[in-house]
């Protein structure tokens, strides 16, 4: 499991279009079902769709923004993943980019209990953000999974990428008059540290 | 009784007059329900004075009644002012125009 | 002559029906006409005759008074403050009342029952009850009827018929 | 009774006020309860509760209800024929109270 | 910020009957956060959650921190079970850091994981108690709460901060004696739990209030994504102990609590049904749990993660509680998302209340589950 | 079951409980007694001992002056501050030593955890309040001190309820 | 001692049973049921009561009429008249109000609460008491607040209800106030012992009891709207739907007299001097000021109020003569019921026009006659009886009016006067009446014409049938008066 | 310097201390001392020993302690000492004050807690007194729209309501402040004040949570009162009195609750409604509406609701005892005394003992109020029981419970009573 793991680690920052698609040439070892899984999405969508890893359990898949909605309907209709277990947003400045990675699950489907389906994209970032009015957007799954309202507010107020289409674009978490950078961002600073 | 009857008349015809004068000067529905109730209550009084005077006790008895149809009418007009108040957002009787004269 | 009892009662009440008319704030409007339908029950307690002044208190400040204030509480508080209202009209509404109580007074002041005073005992309220039963037992049943009619037609007008085109705009 | 009791509590309020710390420092203090926020909207609105209703419903039952006393306190003195009547208006009143409950029951309208 | 609101949550349109209510932050139905409530007479027509009043940024301090500095303050959140919510923090650590942990361990780290289950619980149900306005019902669990956090502190040496779970197992064996002690109390402490049928679920006053209050149907659970028992008193069996087991579930003996009817009765009892599977869990490790042997790998001064992401999820006291670390070789994360239940089911809160009484808002709104502290981190 | 019988029940419940043994701890009087000394931490072996995670105990005579606790209380509370002490151990040329704010100190332990020479243990003393700030910072020379503290009260499970005696 | 087959239990019986219950069915049946439903009803009940008076007529069951009894109620021919008058209103409403309501809410409390004021109505004529009159008239009033304000959606509809409230709780606590006078000074609530208590009246007490006679006169005056008490009802008539209109125009009215004729006439008939002047006056200035008033309305609702108004006053004529001579009574009880019909009729045509056209405005009525030829033939006969024009029936009341007061000249000098105001405002009602003819039928182009509701037919030609019958042979109707009107004699003098 | 209190001064606590006494002896002498004789001289004093006590005859137990007895008893005589203390004011506020102090220590028992325990060293005997004086000393916040006049009479006009409730209740034969003819219906009178003084101080705080509980509390008194008033009817039909004490009187035999259970359960429930407690404490729901109407209540205005609201508990607990429990009535407890016992008390050896009360009361009222406080502290227990065991319902609930059900049981009570009337079984000629 641990070698597997190594081997498979795809780190983000390393992902160019040139690069080698690691979970293809290692699919013996591969977890088979987990593999069926990722199978079904670049059969579907192709050259759209990056699996980064697929471990035990856990299938990574990186689709650029513009396929970002369809792939996400896809695995709903087609794959029965009905709701996000969590959303998160990576911020990587050396990229000039976000990262927005909606972890799937699935309670209906019984044969998918055990399966996390990590959905990754990512939004060009702002050196001066201005959290909703300038580039950092992305298409909002909140049609597809419901779930993921509260965690898209999440990740707009501490990341500031803006999700078109999502219904109630407000701040959550922050107080209402927070004027400072979106604070999970890495130039954001902890005082002292 | 240490009392006599015209006291308490005198005091009854005295709030009739309160009572002509809230109806006659007032245009606030709910004042002028008021002035009604000050009326009612006047009668009552009356009511109850000559009654005790007689001695009768048909004055009481007229006197329950009032107080209860008293209670059946005021249910009745504050539903009427509520649905004017709906209606118009205002309980001023000078301010509904909807009518002329 | 009046006692010291009465006097006060007669200032209660007088006085707080002319407040209930004048107070500027409906509330406090509805709170002095409390004290008028409690003084009146003041003086049913001098006249003997309790029942009625419970009946008094428990029908009409317990309940008529309750929904009274409820339903102003229920208007907006700008419209319980009321309006100027014309001066011309307020002085001839004053004329007719000082007419009305100076002509009314005289009038019962020069009659007969100036001096009428009364040494019976009063009538005990069962005989009251006695009444309702016997003589005017068909007033009884149409005081139900009123009773009924009046909750039926209040509730019928009260409610809302349609709520989403209910606020009409005049 | 009432009287002496608010002879003897109103003191009690004056003290109160004699001897409690009084400080205006703070207006924040003085602002009504709206669970640490700055008020918002008056605190007397028009606000109707779905069961205005009951209210409607009290003035009109509990004269009902005191009338019974009428009876109930001479029902010994007086013949069995004179519970009739009663019934009767006990049999209105209950009809009326029916419709009543129907229609303050559907709190969809109030 | 925007003005473009949701046709499902916005604030309707404020007109004269409607009555705009700030529930909380300071209410004593509220707990840690404001519920904007709409009403209309005694009707709730529209509620806005506003957490945050005690948002720390536990994600954003947690990228300074290194891997076991962390370990303090992510217990923070829900400091009633702690061990819960290091627990997937913990396992993602050492998936990250390939370590693997003794048996003795594992079974300890049960142990303790669902004594602070139902630590929490007691504590949930105290709350729910006195929303309901039953005080006994705060008095009691308050009360009978004191046994396990006893244990919890003879295991650990804190009543509720613990910081017991660290990469790589434990931070201290059993003390001895332990497990008589542990049985017994367990032992008394669903004795004690049993008791509260009579006083508090099936009292028929409580029934007549949240039976058919804030019915969240099975399609919408799965919909909103909700989880832990909202989920499982709509009808979904999912509990992550059964469906993806960690550590040593798989090898105890117990059963998932589901109910169907998806009401606040049923959101209530199904923690209560827990707790006494959660006793049952522990009878069963204690049996099933090696009598001696290492409780914790000994690790290097300032470990190091590879070039990786892991996402552990385990089931807590309010649902599924997943960790989402990203590490890029350093000592510290790079990225640590708490993905919590409280979040998760605060969602389905607005579409509860809407239509419903006045008086059901605070039985719905704690039947979710809901802790304020966790889900603001 | 029928609303009058739950009713029934729930007052007999009632009842019953008024009679039943109640495990209040009188606190003052009484102190929960707890397992061993305090927690410990054994290098070695890499585990720790059992033990409350009260205030801390330093053993000067064990003590390097090596910060590795205040290093590891960087990211925690940062409550653990390297004073100078007067007296001057062998293996602690530096003459450091910690001092400890209880005002930040969240009892987390990894300072013990940290120390690979048995000189910072925690105690079963959680009895630190004070009137003031300083008065929650221990100097090198207080944290020496041994505490005595009785604690005999344990919880009593019997049949009519547990009980603390 | 009351039988428990008197007419006026039985009408208890019969409509507060019927109207009581309607409510509960209508909760049966989810309140969707139809309007039809609940009318059918509740004119069956009103054909059953009037059937019964009726009957009770014809099987001379009935009391002389002024029979005062020992009891709050009597079953007297004078009641009796007045129940058949106010249960043909009550009828004519419901009928009316069968197309009327057609869309409305609550039917079944809209009919229960007709049938409840009908009662009220009824049983003002038949009381003896002045505590039963008062609740009588209470039972009356408040269902037709309610009424009067139906059309919630309707502002004027609620405009209209509150006037009326207002001014009817005024009404009915200046009368509790004279009552309570009365009762002072006589001692007794019962008409018959107030009748004794006055005529052994000590002189002292005169004032109060002209004061008391001046409350009833104020207070019976806001219903039957006498002139200086007149000012809520044209608002109210216009504003409340019209079927109502109908109920208050023709049946709350004319209950107003009948409590007048009952207290004032007949319970203080020894003081006639005093109060014979005061109603003349009154007549007078009513009906003129009526008519004048109705001229210059725009709005066919607001002229039928004033006419209404000026038909009070030539009822009146009566009741101000009444003492004097036995014509000026009957002359009264005549023209009640045969403007309760021509009201009615007049009201329900409009009602049936407003629901079908949705116009009330004098102006928009041109070619009436050709839309909608047969209510308007009904409307245009009734408006000829109510000014008076010989062969119908109003022309036969209005003579024994005006005859009476010439009647009495002999006592009261005055009181030729009356008739000749009285025929100067026929005359000139006569012209405003013309004029809403000429609108109908000699103005405006041909239209279409279209489908006038049958119920509205229906009561047309009933009341059609009734003005042109009895205005041809009036005779036993005017022996039906003459037998009912109660005989107050010419000879009691204070 | 003290630990406890650094700032602490003995000698200015002293100085303080001696301050507050000059001011009050001053204060005393110059008000106290005429007020006492002014009311000694308006309370008409019986005459002793045939020689009419004077104010001055009144004050002689200053300087003649043997004096004391008489002037006691000639004192209980007087309405002042009916009002301000026997059946009265003081007698109501000690059991009003008993019952919250047993409220919170059987609540402790029951939640397994401990309750008061320090204050007054004897199972924290004092609390009450230490919670007064905290109430007493603490600052009373106004909001600041509030309508001020209301705002500060209301909690004063609550008590007097509720004392005026106490006055009506007879405590044993002729024992009673104001024996009103028709003493149930000016029990209802006097209930039907409490809705209007809650939604005036309601509405006058001007703040969004108190008006909605005003608005809940009106419903809720409003809503059971004709619960309660029908309920009552039954015992009035069998007794066919209004009159409190002779309905007391008349459940020498057997009370009332034997035959009319139904009404008794009514009155129960509608008894919790009334004084808003667990489970219809709505008005006060704390978790959702803050405090309900108390929300800006502070400090003595507070502690003045709460000793109105439970001089109403002890009212309604004690209206529950006289109609449906017999009122005082209830076997002697102990054989009746010598008379010499009773007037000069037990001779023990060289030691005379007088038994308390004894000289002041006959031992049949004893013997009566001892049945009648017996008994009110049962009905009390149970009135405060359901606090500890059920959860607050919901306000629809409650006004279906109070318009459905409880009506229609009191109707079922009323006829049950007709049906005992005339089947002969009670009333004038029946068997019992």
């Amino acid at each position: 499991m641990m070698s597997e793991e190594k081997e498979s680690i795809e780190t983000t920052e390393k992902q160019t279009p040139a690069d080698k698609k690691p979970a293809a040439t290692k699919e013996v070892d591969l977890p088979a079902f987990e593999k069926g899984i990722a199978d079904k999405i670049v059969a579907k969508f192709g050259e759209k769709t990056k699996v980064a890893f697929v471990k035990p359990d856990r299938v990574r898949i990186n689709v650029d923004k513009e396929n970002v909605h369809a792939v996400a309907e896809f695995i709903r209709d087609e794959l029965n993943f009905d709701h996000a277990e969590s959303v998160s947003g990576v911020d990587y400045p050396q990229d000039k980019e976000i990262e927005v990675v909606y972890h799937l699950g699935s309670y209906t489907d019984a044969s998918l209990a055990r399966q996390v389906l990590v959905l990754a994209t990512r939004a060009p970032r702002e050196e001066n953000p201005i959290p909703g009015n300038d580039g950092t957007k992305l298409p909002s799954l909140r049609d597809i999974f419901y779930s993921v309202e509260f965690f898209e507010r999440e990740v707009f107020e501490m990341l500031g990428v803006y999700f078109n289409g999502h219904p109630d674009n407000r701040r959550l978490l922050l107080p209402e008059d927070w004027a400072d950078l979106p604070p999970l961002r890495k130039d954001f600073a902890i005082k002292g540290r | 009784m240490s009392n006599e009857l015209i006291d308490f008349v005198l005091v009854s015809v005295a709030l009739l007059g309160i009572g002509i004068y809230g109806l006659s000067v007032k245009r606030n529905a709910i004042r002028m329900l008021f002035a009604v109730e000050i009326i009612i209550n006047a009668a009552n009084l009356n009511m109850v004075a000559f009654g005790r005077f007689l001695p009768h006790s048909g004055g009481q008895t007229l006197a329950l009644f009032s107080i209860a149809i008293a209670a059946a009418e005021v249910a009745v007009g504050l539903s009427l002012i509520i649905v004017a108040y709906r209606m118009y957002q205002n309980i001023d009787i000078a301010d509904f125009r909807s009518l002329k004269g | 002559m009046a006692d010291a009892v009465f006097l006060a009662l007669s200032v209660i009440t007088i006085g707080s029906a002319i407040a209930a008319l004048e107070l500027r704030s409906l509330i406090y409007g509805s709170i002095a006409l409390m004290g008028t339908l409690g003084g009146i029950a003041g003086f049913f307690l001098l006249l003997d005759s309790p029942f009625v002044a419970m009946f008094q208190i428990a029908v009409y400040v317990g309940s008529i008074a309750v929904l009274i204030l409820f339903t102003v509480m229920l208007v907006k508080r700008e419209l319980i403050f009321k309006k100027i209202e014309d001066k011309r009209r307020k002085f001839a509404g004053i004329g007719l009342m000082l007419v009305l109580m100076v002509g009314l007074g005289s009038v019962i002041l020069d009659s007969g029952i100036k001096s009428i005073t009364t040494d019976e005992p009063a009538v005990d309220f069962r005989d009251i009850g006695a009444d309702f039963l016997t003589y005017y037992w068909p007033a009884l049943i149409l005081m139900a009827l009123i009773l009924a009619g009046s909750v039926t037609g209040a509730l019928v007008l009260a409610r809302r018929e349609d709520v989403g085109n209910e606020q009409r705009a005049n | 009774m009432f009287g002496f009791a608010v002879a003897a509590m109103a003191p009690a309020l004056i003290i109160s006020r004699m001897i409690s710390p009084r400080k205006k420092s703070n207006p924040v203090k003085f602002l009504p309860m709206e669970c640490g926020q700055v008020p918002s909207g008056e605190g007397r609105t028009h606000f109707m509760m779905q069961y205005y209703a009951y209210i409607l419903m009290f003035v009109v039952f509990d004269v009902m209800a005191i009338f019974l006393y009428a009876w109930g306190s001479t029902i010994l003195e007086l013949p069995k024929s004179a519970t009739l009547p009663i019934i009767g208006f006990l049999g209105i009143m209950f009809a009326a109270m029916a419709f009543a409950l129907y229609q303050s029951g559907r709190r969809n309208i109030w | 910020m925007t003005t473009e609101l949701p046709p499902g949550l916005a604030l309707q349109k404020v007109d004269e009957r409607i009555m705009t209510l700030n529930v909380g932050p300071q209410h004593p139905g509220s707990g840690h956060m404001r519920i904007i409530v709409q009403i209309d007479g005694d009707y709730i027509v529209a509620c806005d959650p506003d957490p945050g009043y005690v948002h720390r940024g536990e994600e954003k301090m947690a990228e300074y921190r290194n891997y076991i500095t962390n370990i303090p303050h992510l217990e923070r959140p829900v400091i009633h079970d702690s061990c819960n919510i290091l627990y997937p923090y913990v396992l993602g650590v050492e998936e990250l850091l390939g370590i693997e942990v003794p048996e003795r361990a594992k079974y300890i780290r049960v142990i303790a994981s669902e004594l602070n289950r139902c630590i929490y619980t007691m504590y949930w149900l105290a709350i729910y108690g006195i929303f309901l306005g039953h005080s006994t019902m705060f008095m009691w669990p308050a009360g009978d709460r004191e046994l396990l956090i006893d244990l919890m502190e003879k295991m650990s040496g804190a009543r509720v901060t613990h910081a017991h779970f660290v990469p790589g197992g434990v931070r201290n064996d059993l003390p001895p004696n332990f497990e008589d002690v542990c049985l017994r109390q367990v032992n008394y402490f669903e004795k004690r739990i049993k008791e509260y049928a009579a006083i508090f679920y099936d009292n028929p006053i409580l029934i007549a209030r949240t039976e058919k209050t804030g019915i969240l149907s099975r399609q919408d659970a799965i919909r909103l994504g909700t989880t832990g028992s909202v989920l499982r008193a709509s009808g979904v069996d999912y509990d992550l102990r059964k469906k993806e087991p960690y550590d040593v579930y798989d090898e105890l003996d117990f059963q998932t609590n589901v109910l169907k009817e998806g009401d606040s009765y049923a959101r209530s009892k199904v923690p209560w049904l827990d707790m006494m599977e959660s006793c049952r869990i522990i009878r069963n490790a204690l049996e099933k749990m090696p009598k001696s042997g290492s409780v914790r790998v000994k690790l290097k001064p300032n470990p190091k993660g590879g070039d990786d992401s892991v996402y552990k999820r385990v089931e807590s006291g309010r649902g599924s509680l997943g960790c989402y670390i990203v590490s890029d070789k350093k000592p510290e994360p790079y990225r640590v998302k708490l993905s919590v239940g409280s979040f998760r089911n605060l969602i389905a809160l607005p579409y509860l209340l809407k239509g419903e009484k006045l008086g059901n808002m605070p039985s719905v709104y704690w039947s979710l589950n809901y802790w304020p502290v966790e889900a603001d981190r | 079951m029928g609303t009058a019988t739950g009713i029934i029940k729930a007052l007999n419940s009632g009842i019953k409980h008024i009679a039943i043994k109640r495990f209040t701890l009188r606190y003052p009087e009484e102190k929960l007694k707890f397992v061993g000394d305090g927690y410990q931490f054994d290098p070695s072996t890499g585990v720790g001992i059992a033990g409350l995670k009260g205030r801390h105990m330093l053993f000067h005579d064990h003590c390097t002056g090596c910060q590795l606790c205040s290093i590891a209380c960087e990211g925690v509370a940062e409550a653990i501050a390297m004073v100078k002490v007067p007296d001057q151990q062998t293996q602690n040329k530096k003459s450091i030593m910690p001092q400890i704010d209880y005002g930040k100190c969240v009892f987390c332990g990894l300072c013990v955890d940290a120390c690979p020479f048995y000189a910072l243990y925690m105690t079963n003393d959680y009895e630190l309040s004070s009137f003031s700030k300083e008065g929650l910072i221990y100097t090198p020379a207080q944290l020496a001190v041994k505490p005595y503290v009785t604690q005999d009260s344990e919880i009593k499970i019997t049949d009519r309820g547990a009980t603390h005696g | 001692m009351l039988e428990i087959s008197s007419t006026p239990l039985v009408i208890i019986a019969i409509l507060g049973t019927i109207g009581v219950i309607l409510p509960i069915i209508s909760i049966a049946r989810k309140e969707t049921g139809s309007n039809s439903f609940y009318a059918v009803i509740a004119f069956a009940a009103l054909i059953v009561s009037i059937g019964y008076v009726a009957y009770q007529f014809v099987t001379e069951h009935v009391l002389p009429s002024a029979l005062f009894s020992e009891d709050v109620l009597v079953d007297d021919a004078f009641g009796g008249f007045f129940a058949i008058a106010m249960l043909i209103v009550a009828i004519f409403t419901t009928v009316g109000s069968f197309n009327y309501m057609r869309k409305q809410n609550h039917p079944a409390v809209y009919y229960s609460l007709i049938l409840l004021s009908t009662i009220g109505m009824v049983l003002v004529a038949y009381s003896t008491d002045l505590v039963m009159l008062f609740v009588a008239w209470e039972l009356m009033s408040i269902p037709t607040y309610v009424l009067a304000g139906f059309m919630k959606r309707n502002p004027s509809s609620n405009e209209a209800a509150l006037k009326y409230f207002l001014f009817g709780a005024l009404s009915s606590a200046i009368i509790v106030y004279g009552i309570s006078i009365s009762y002072g000074l006589t001692g007794s609530t019962n008409i018959g012992e107030v009748i004794q208590g006055y005529s052994t009246l000590d002189p002292s007490f005169l004032p109060l009891a002209l004061l008391s006679v001046g409350l009833f006169i104020a207070g019976f005056g806001f219903k039957m709207g006498l002139v200086p008490f007149h000012m809520w009802l044209p608002d109210t008539y216009e504003g409340a739907p019209t079927p109502i209109t109908t109920l208050l125009a023709a049946g709350t009215k004319k209950a107003g007299f009948a409590a007048a004729i009952r207290i004032i006439i007949l319970g203080m008939v020894a003081l006639n001097l005093d109060w014979t002047l005061a109603l003349g006056i009154i007549a007078v200035m009513t009906m003129t000021i009526g008519n004048i008033a109705a001229i210059m309305q725009k709005n066919l609702a607001r002229m039928l109020a004033y006419s209404s108004i000026g038909h009070a006053g030539y009822i009146l004529i009566g009741l101000a003569v009444a003492p004097f001579s036995s014509m000026g009574i009957q002359g009264s009880m005549y023209h009640i019921l045969n403007h309760a019909v021509m009201k009615g009729a007049a009201f329900i045509a409009v009602g049936g026009i407003v629901t079908t056209l949705a116009v009330t405005n004098l102006d928009k009525l041109k070619g009436l006659g050709r839309r909608m030829p047969i209510t308007s033939l009904g409307l245009v006969i009734s408006l000829l009886a109510l000014a008076g024009v010989p062969p119908l029936n109003g022309f036969w009341s209005k003579l024994m009016l005006f005859g009476g007061a010439l009647d009495a000249s002999s006592s009261l000098s005055w009181a030729p006067w009356l008739a000749i105001a009285g025929v100067l405002n026929s005359a000139l009602s006569l012209a405003y009446y013309g004029w809403i003819m000429r609108k109908m039928y000699f103005e405006g182009e041909t239209e279409k014409r279209v489908s006038e509701p049958k119920s509205v037919i229906a009561v047309m030609i009933f009341s059609m049938i009734f003005m042109v019958a009895l205005g041809v042979y009036p005779d036993p109707i005017i022996k039906f008066v003459e037998m009912a009107s109660p005989t107050i004699g010419l000879g009691i003098t204070p | 310097m003290s630990v406890i209190a650094p700032k602490f001064k003995f000698s200015e606590f002293v100085k303080s201390i001696l301050d507050n006494l000059f001011w009050f002896l001053l204060i005393f002498a110059l008000i106290g001392v005429p007020l006492v004789q002014i009311i000694l001289f308006y309370v008409e004093m019986p005459v002793i020993n045939g020689e009419l006590l004077t104010p001055f005859l009144a004050l002689t137990w200053l300087a003649d302690p043997s004096r004391t007895l008489p002037i006691l008893k000639a004192f209980m005589t007087t309405d002042l000492f009916r009002i301000a203390a026997f059946p009265g004011f003081g007698f109501a506020a000690l059991l009003a004050a008993g019952t919250i102090f047993v409220e919170r220590k059987m609540l402790a028992k029951l939640q397994l807690r401990v309750g008061p325990f320090y204050c007054g060293k004897i199972e924290g005997i004092l609390q009450l007194m230490g919670d007064g004086l905290k109430l007493l000393s603490k600052e009373i916040i106004i909001p600041a729209k509030a309508d001020k006049p209301i705002f500060w009479a209301a909690p004063v006009i609550f008590v007097g309501a509720a004392a005026a409730f106490v006055a009506l209740i007879p405590v044993a034969p002729g024992w009673v402040v104001a024996d009103v003819d028709v003493g149930l219906l000016a029990v209802f009178a006097v209930i039907g004040f409490f809705p209007i003084i809650t939604i005036l101080s309601a509405w006058s705080a001007n703040s969004k949570f108190p008006f909605i509980g005003g608005i809940r509390a009106l419903h809720q008194m409003v809503s059971f009162e004709i619960p309660l008033i029908l309920s009552l009817l039954g015992v009035v039909i069998l007794t066919g009195t209004l009159n409190l004490s002779e309905i007391a009187a008349s459940q020498s035999a057997f009370p009332w609750i034997v035959f009319l259970p139904v009404g008794a359960i009514v009155f129960f429930i509608t008894i919790l409604a009334e004084l808003e407690r667990i489970p219809f404490d709505l008005p006060e729901a704390e978790s959702e509406i803050v405090a309900g109407w108390l929300t800006e209540f502070s400090g003595m205005m507070y502690g003045l609701v709460q000793l109105g609201t439970y001089l109403k508990l002890y009212a309604f607990a004690a209206l529950f005892v006289v109609l449906f429990l017999g009122g005082w009535n209830g076997p002697m407890i102990w054989p009746p005394f010598p008379e010499e016992i009773i007037t000069k008390g037990i001779e023990a050896g060289p030691i005379t003992v007088q038994i308390p009360g004894l000289p002041l009361f006959s031992q049949e009222t004893l013997n009566g109020i001892v049945w009648f406080v017996i008994k009110t502290v049962g009905v009390i227990f149970f009135i405060l029981l359901p606090r500890g065991v059920f959860p607050r319902i919901r306000i629809d609930m409650l006004l279906s419970l109070g318009w459905y059900k409880l009506i229609g049981m009191a109707f079922i009570n009323i006829f049950i009573a007709l049906g005992l009337l005339y089947a002969g079984v009670l009333g004038p000629g029946g068997m019992l």
